[in-house]
């Protein structure tokens, strides 16, 4: 019997020896961080031109030719997969029932799969043995993938056939930025049509920014002493007010890093090989400077967190945040509670305990502004992998497709509903949503506020390139930030170097 | 050889010591025992106390130990958001018919490996063994093909048919059905009883506890599934429990409602439990009785 | 026995589980092997004719690959730790139960509980308790907005809280919450199965060690254990086997990222790996079926070292 | 070491929850002088176990008290008590061998009594070239016969010089031949070391055949202690008289009528100074004399010749059980197909009992040699209820 104790004993030893080795971080390089006010310069010297003004020019076929007649009017099911909750969903079948009214014979099957992930992971599964459905909320990357088997149809022919396609004033009412990132798969070729978009805005505490005359913050570092615009500013003064708070809660980890690339004009990545380009100095010095940031608890992002932000720019005790960049759609969630008052006669009332202002988010370069623009288009499938999909299945689909983009009235109301923005500019000018706007305030239709805020940063939007296996860089960007922000280490440099470089390998694996 | 004077010692003394010892080996195990029993039973604490409370109260720095006030409502917002009424039957439809299927699968096979010689019967029941030790997830991907292949997505059929030969239960029943003595088979064999007859009034309740065991384990099994369902059959009819219980709180862009999330999570493991507690001394004895003897 | 004559009708009874194994079993185990050795097989690229080379760099290329040590340590590690822990404990338990009469079907009722719940809904729980919501590193004013149950339950003893499962939580404490998990899932089945196991041991044994002055602890490692030996084998190697598939446990803690905010993937497992691989921008079929029979190999191998050391240690 | 029991009762709550309690031993009170074998004797439930599980320790003695020599052990653990116990199957840990059984209880050993290696294995080797297994030493229980399986136990009972030594049933599992052996191993082992023994079975012919005392039990009750001769030649009860004795005693109902002892109409043996009554009348089957119109007329069934002696069996119409068997030596001839055969009684081998009390009436010339307990120290006893006795053995001794 000793030697059962033995084994056992033996066993602890080597685990406890593993779990030392798990430990050791800290990489061996030395060296020095570019400076900041060198990267400012650089950024500023960038012309609005450069980056993402790409070429359309066809270098090759649409892989779909409409049938002559276009639909037949037969009966026709079509599969529809996305994410929308519960309340987006009441909206599409409101407007699948009003869309019936003109193809009765168009059945249309929609189906939450989950977050988008699972969209993809569940279509790119079943293309295997040709299950794909009709129409899918989808991603660049995600179209990049479905391309592989070429089972994405391209809507050229569509589009400009005579009596199915779009009309030319159809074509011009899709926002530029929104409607080219349809066609920026290196072919010119047109594979998704944009469906709601969104972007991020900074949303700030207005009444304590009002209380304490602070000023709304347009960029990122501080030019000289007395530069009170700049976020580093507001942040330390905010920090100063409040000792408990952390200033700012910035939600999503990898748009922050993508769009200060954009706005530095320091590469993140490219359509070709090679395609990973984020590993660079002036990437380097910026999550320095971050890094500083977060231990003088000036920032938290969602991962770190634990939540995402908005629940700390919405507290009312404890520690909160004054400013919170995050997606136009969360509008309705960065508004505090109402919370019951006696005024003045005494009797009670419900009122927000402060004013939310919203604003576009700082810019290294204020007149070459770049903003992430996010949000799902739709693709349609064609018969790729003995799928039973028919032509009148692809034309239907592509019926459904076009009238849900080209309708103003779904665009404003499912914009009002999931706090997305429209993809055609005429929605400003439908009288709903025209109303819905002017009523924009701080505090019950905020909703509206953010979607003003949106519509003027609509020049600023850029979209990443889309190949294969740029959502991998987009996911190792992200612990990138959370990793080198909240990392332990003595040896700064080294730590950032080697986790740029892990993030490379592990995209290039 | 001589009695050895063993103990001169105050026989009263020692009487004594004997018995304070033997009270305090008592309070020991009872203390060990209540203790590792909290342990245990903690999580279920928090779960139901975690699901009584409202969002704010949830997120306190100090977590309370007992909710300030109920909030029953979260059961019911937990029952409509992830349509628990549905995902009960499809997992409770799922479930039923797998094991009774299984069942028969297992009953059939244990007793040919228990009681009938046939060439390569060992090499056979080893293969079997082996194939408990292969990751699932290897066979997802191929077993997704062929069954699309067959045409059986969003189905019942395809959350039933690829697990009905469960080899771990075959080698449970197996090894009940070898403790019943062989004479029992060839005496009945002698007086021409066929198999099926055998099989039927002899073995099957000798081994009643063991068979319980197994359709009570098999039932909760359908109860864990989650990765294959997810692929298969996630439309609205035939979604189960747990994958419809994972996205159905998982809202885009607000935070998630824990409570209401921890009150599925109750409504979920309470069947299982009661079915457990009806149901113990059959598990108990199901399992032990087959004294699995390596 | 049966003489062979009555080849055909083994067969017949054996013919329902046979047909099923060769479709849902056998057919992918072959599958996957032939996918294995095509390097970079990726399905959706498979179906406009890219042809594969057929060849082992897709193992080459798993087992140069720094995440695959790290899943692999990962899995090693929970394994070599939750398995010793849990049967030891789960054979404390079933002895003292099986000492006493007085509430012990409550308890044994308790014991059971875990086995019956869904893993990845009670991990929900297990990281609803362990977790802790606000920064606690690097701000002077070490900012906690929750600090979670059980760092108040420690405060109670005077520890100061843990950061558990948080971001800039250590690897120690991130193993500690999933030993604690695993254990607390592993301990049922176990207990069941060496209670059982007690039940059937001849009590004179012990009416014999009694009269012969053996202290209890000799009775647990000289009697108990030994005659217990082969069901703490059993036990010890679907353990084993268990504890190397071993996944939905993290997920239902760290969620499908595997690990802390800040090194995401730092937890993450062998079956963790198989299914990134599957399930990616790039899914690598290839690859995946690669790792998958390494797993298959290093399962193969520790189950028969496993059964090796039993066959000298167990007592039949 | 003298062993001495004093008025110990054990009450088992009965298995049927009515409340009834079955007293298992009802006041004994009797004492084993050193260096003794005492054989336990009785019919399965009459307590014999249960006695000797209190007497090692793993049974709670209800009330009264036991002594080793004079140290009161009553609520001593078994361990302290130092008793070596010999199971009825042997339990010996299977896993362990021979040896390692042997010094098993020597390891346990603590304090001043602690035993170096090598006086341990002395210790061992000794005992076992005592019961002649001293080659077997590697091998497993599982490898062994029955016998040398009964052997190993004693050794490793006898291996830490027990005070006393407790067998229970110990030839119970072994066929018929092993049985004499070892039953003869056992007397040989315990003369040789002189140990106090005490040893339970319900074997009559057993106990007698080694026993330096027995002791002969019913329903928790004593009946009778004594030199095995004496309680057969002197039986206190009817009990004691059936239970003792192969063939069975031959019993009949008689009367005594003016001063003898009428079967029918046979006077068959003088009872001068007991009064008149209906008796039970019990006769030994080697106390018939073959004599021509002898004293008891008897209807012969048949003759079985068992070489050394012959066994007439007869019938008889006051006779108790169905056949009436006498042994006679061979050199008598007995014609065939005679009716009838008429026996002359030993008076020595003659006992008559109170029709009612069953107690024996003692005749002129035969002397009692056991006085029974007094009737009141009995523990009333509620319910006549036979328990099965391994059945009623106490469920949760302390592990």
């Amino acid at each position: 019997m000793k030697k059962f104790k033995i084994t056992f004993i033996f066993m602890l030893i080597l685990a406890l020896a593993f779990a030392l080795v798990g430990c050791t971080n800290d990489g061996g390089k030395t060296g020095e961080f570019m400076s900041i006010e060198e990267i400012v310069a650089n950024a500023k010297a960038l012309s609005n031109d450069t980056g993402s003004s790409q070429n359309y020019e066809k270098t090759k076929q649409p892989n779909f030719t409409v049938p002559a007649g276009g639909y037949d009017g037969s009966k026709v099911e079509i599969k529809f997969y996305h994410t929308m909750g519960q309340n987006l969903s009441t909206v599409l079948e409101k407007y699948i029932t009003e869309f019936n009214k003109t193809y009765p014979n168009i059945i249309v099957n929609h189906e939450q799969v989950g977050g988008y992930d699972d969209v993809r992971n569940q279509i790119s599964t079943e293309l295997t043995v040709g299950n794909q459905p009709n129409i899918a909320y989808c991603y660049p990357d995600h179209v990049a993938l479905y391309n592989l088997p070429g089972a994405v149809v391209t809507l050229d022919n569509l589009i400009d056939d005579p009596n199915i396609g779009l009309t030319a004033e159809q074509k011009a009412d899709f926002i530029e930025g929104y409607y080219n990132e349809g066609r920026q798969f290196g072919d010119g070729l047109m594979y998704t049509m944009p469906f709601s978009k969104s972007t991020e805005v900074l949303y700030y505490n207005e009444t304590f920014f009002t209380e304490n005359n602070l000023s709304v913050p347009t960029h990122w570092f501080s030019e000289g002493e007395n530069d009170t615009t700049s976020l580093e500013y507001v942040c330390k003064k905010i920090k100063e007010i409040d000792p408990t708070s952390i200033p700012l809660g910035y939600d999503s980890e990898a748009n922050w890093f993508i769009t200060m690339c954009e706005q530095c004009g320091s590469g993140y990545t490219s359509a070709k090989d090679p395609h990973y380009l984020f590993n660079n100095d002036t990437n380097k010095a910026l999550l320095n400077e971050f890094r500083t940031w977060y231990q003088n608890g000036w920032i938290t992002t969602q991962t770190i967190y634990g939540a995402y932000t908005s629940g700390l720019f919405v507290a009312e005790t404890g520690t909160r945040s004054y400013m919170s960049i995050g997606s136009s759609a969360g509008a309705t969630h960065q508004r505090p509670a109402k919370v019951t008052i006696e005024d003045e006669d005494g009797n009670e009332k419900s009122v927000y305990p402060f004013n939310v202002g919203i604003a576009s988010i700082p810019q290294m370069n204020p007149n070459r502004p770049r903003v992430i623009s996010q949000g799902p288009s739709v693709c349609i499938f064609n018969n790729a992998g003995g799928s039973s999909i028919t032509d009148q299945q692809i034309v239907a689909s592509w019926l459904f497709v076009r009238y849900l983009v080209t309708s103003v009235e779904f665009q404003a109301e499912f914009s009002m509903a999931s706090g997305y923005v429209p993809v055609l500019k005429s929605v400003a000018e439908n009288p709903v949503y025209k109303a819905f706007t002017e009523k924009a305030n701080g505090g019950d239709n905020i909703a509206a506020l953010s979607a003003k805020v949106c519509l003027t940063q609509e020049s600023a939007y850029y979209t990443s390139p889309a190949f294969n296996g740029s959502s991998k860089a987009r996911d190792q960007v992200g612990s990138l930030v959370t990793k080198v922000l909240s990392g332990q280490t003595s040896n700064v440099y080294g730590f950032i170097a080697e986790a740029f470089e892990d993030a490379i390998d592990e995209c290039e694996y | 050889m001589a009695n050895v004077t063993m103990i001169e010692k105050n026989m009263e003394q020692v009487t004594r010591k004997q018995a304070v010892v033997r009270v305090l080996v008592k309070i020991l195990v009872y203390a060990f025992l209540i203790i590792m029993a909290l342990i245990i039973l903690f999580p279920f604490y928090w779960m139901i106390n975690s699901s009584l409370k409202s969002l704010e109260e949830y997120k306190e720095t100090i977590p309370t130990l007992f909710p300030k006030h109920v909030l029953f409502r979260n059961y019911a917002e937990a029952f409509d958001t992830a349509s628990l009424g549905s995902l009960f039957i499809n997992t409770l439809y799922v479930g039923l018919v797998s094991t009774v299927l299984s069942l028969i699968v297992t009953v059939l096979s244990a007793f040919a490996f228990a009681r009938l010689e046939f060439k390569g019967k060992n090499i056979l029941f080893a293969g079997l063994l082996a194939t408990m030790m292969i990751p699932g997830e290897l066979f997802t991907i191929t077993n997704y093909a062929t069954v699309s292949i067959f045409k059986w997505q969003n189905t019942f059929l395809v959350l039933i048919v690829p697990f009905l030969v469960s080899v771990f239960y075959i080698y449970l029943l197996r090894q009940n059905f070898l403790q019943i003595p062989n004479e029992l088979y060839l005496a009945a064999k002698v007086d021409g009883t066929s198999d099926l007859k055998y099989l039927w009034k002899v073995m099957i309740p000798l081994s009643l506890p063991t068979l319980i065991s197994i359709t009570i384990l098999k039932m909760m099994g359908a109860w864990n599934s989650y990765v294959w369902p997810r692929l298969v059959a996630n439309d609205a009819n035939h979604k189960l429990i747990t994958n419809g219980l994972r996205n159905a709180f998982s809202t885009t862009t607000g935070d998630v409602n824990y409570p209401v999330q921890m009150a599925a999570v109750a409504i979920v493991s309470a069947p299982l439990f009661l079915v457990f507690i009806f149901l113990r001394k059959y598990i108990m004895k199901g399992v032990s009785r087959s004294g699995i003897k390596g | 026995m049966v003489e062979s004559r009555h080849q055909w009708k083994a067969w017949i009874y054996l013919a329902p589980a046979i047909v099923l194994l060769l479709i849902f079993t056998v057919y992918p185990i072959f599958n996957t092997i032939r996918i294995s050795f095509l390097e970079g097989y990726n399905p959706l690229e498979a179906m406009n004719g890219t042809k594969y080379a057929f060849n082992l760099q897709n193992f080459a290329k798993v087992l140069k690959y720094k995440n695959f040590f790290k899943c692999l340590k990962n899995t090693l590690l929970l394994c070599v730790i939750t398995v010793p822990v849990s049967t030891l404990l789960a054979l404390l338990i079933a002895v003292c139960l099986n000492s006493i009469k007085p509430l012990s079907r409550l308890l044994q009722t308790i014991f059971f509980l875990p086995y019956v719940t869904n893993s990845i809904a009670i991990g929900m729980v297990f990281a609803a308790m362990f977790n802790m919501v606000g920064s606690a590193y690097g701000t002077p004013n070490q900012i906690i907005t929750t600090a979670g149950i059980i760092n108040n339950i420690i405060g109670v003893f005077g520890l100061g809280p843990v950061n558990w499962i948080n971001s800039g939580s250590t690897y120690l404490a991130n193993m500690t919450v999933m030993v604690i998990y695993i254990v607390w899932n592993a301990l049922p089945f176990k207990i069941l199965i060496l209670l059982g196991g007690l039940q059937s041991v001849n009590k004179q044994y012990y009416d014999a060690a009694k009269v012969d002055g053996t202290s209890r602890a000799r009775v647990f490692w000289r009697i108990t254990v030994p005659l217990l030996s082969p069901m703490i084998a059993y036990v010890v190697i679907t353990g084993f086997i268990g504890g190397f598939k071993e996944y939905s446990s993290i997920v239902g803690i760290f969620g499908e990222k595997m690990g802390p905010a800040d090194d995401a993937g730092r937890l993450n497992t062998m079956v963790g790996f198989i299914y990134n691989e599957l399930y990616s921008s790039t899914p690598n079929y290839g690859r995946a079926s690669a790792a998958a029979l390494i797993l298959f190999g290093i399962i193969l191998i520790v189950t028969l070292l496993n059964l090796y050391v039993s066959k000298k240690r167990v007592h039949y | 070491m003298k062993v001495v029991l004093e008025n110990l009762t054990k009450i088992f709550p009965s298995r049927n929850k009515d409340g009834s309690e079955v007293v298992a031993v009802n006041n004994f009170t009797f004492e084993i002088p050193d260096g003794k074998l005492i054989g336990l004797l009785g019919p399965s439930g009459c307590g014999k176990s249960t006695t000797l599980y209190m007497i090692c320790g793993l049974q709670a003695a209800t009330s009264g008290k036991i002594y080793f020599g004079d140290d009161d052990v009553t609520n001593l653990e078994p361990e302290s008590r130092g008793v070596g116990l010999v199971f009825q199957n042997y339990a010996l840990y299977p896993h362990m061998t021979v040896k390692q059984n042997i010094l098993f209880p020597l390891q346990n050993l603590k304090g001043e009594d602690k035993l170096s290696k090598d006086e341990m294995l002395e210790r061992a080797y000794n005992v076992a070239k005592l019961v002649q297994i001293d080659e077997l030493m590697n091998r497993k229980p599982s490898e062994l016969s029955g016998g040398q399986q009964q052997r190993v136990a004693i050794a490793r009972a006898l291996v830490k010089m027990p005070r006393v030594l407790l067998l229970d049933e110990p030839l119970s599992n072994l066929d018929a031949r092993l049985r004499l052996q070892t039953r003869e191993e056992i007397k040989r082992i315990q003369k040789s070391t002189g140990i106090t023994t005490v040893f339970v079975t319900h074997d009559q012919e057993e106990a007698m055949s080694i026993s330096d005392m027995i002791v002969v039990m019913k329903k928790g009750i004593i009946q009778q202690i004594g030199k095995p001769q004496d309680v057969y030649d002197s039986p206190v009860n009817l009990f004691v008289a059936k239970f003792l004795g192969t063939p069975p005693i031959n019993v009949f109902n008689g009367r005594v009528e003016n001063g003898a002892i009428y079967i029918g109409e046979d006077k068959v043996a003088s009872a001068n100074g007991i009064e008149n009554q209906e008796v039970i009348i019990g006769i030994r089957p080697e106390g018939f004399i073959l004599k021509e119109n002898g004293a008891l007329k008897l209807k012969l069934a048949n003759v079985e010749v068992m070489g050394r002696d012959v066994s007439v069996v007869s019938t008889k119409e006051e006779s108790a059980n169905p056949i009436i068997r006498s042994i006679i030596d061979a050199d008598n001839k007995i014609e065939e197909g005679k009716e009838e055969v008429t026996f002359d009684i030993k008076p020595n081998k003659i006992f008559i009992f109170n029709k009612e009390t069953e107690e024996r009436i003692y005749l002129e010339g035969q002397t009692p040699t056991y006085v029974p307990q007094k009737e009141e120290e009995k523990v009333e006893e509620p319910a006549l209820e036979t328990v099965e006795e391994t059945e009623a053995v106490e469920e949760n001794t302390e592990e």
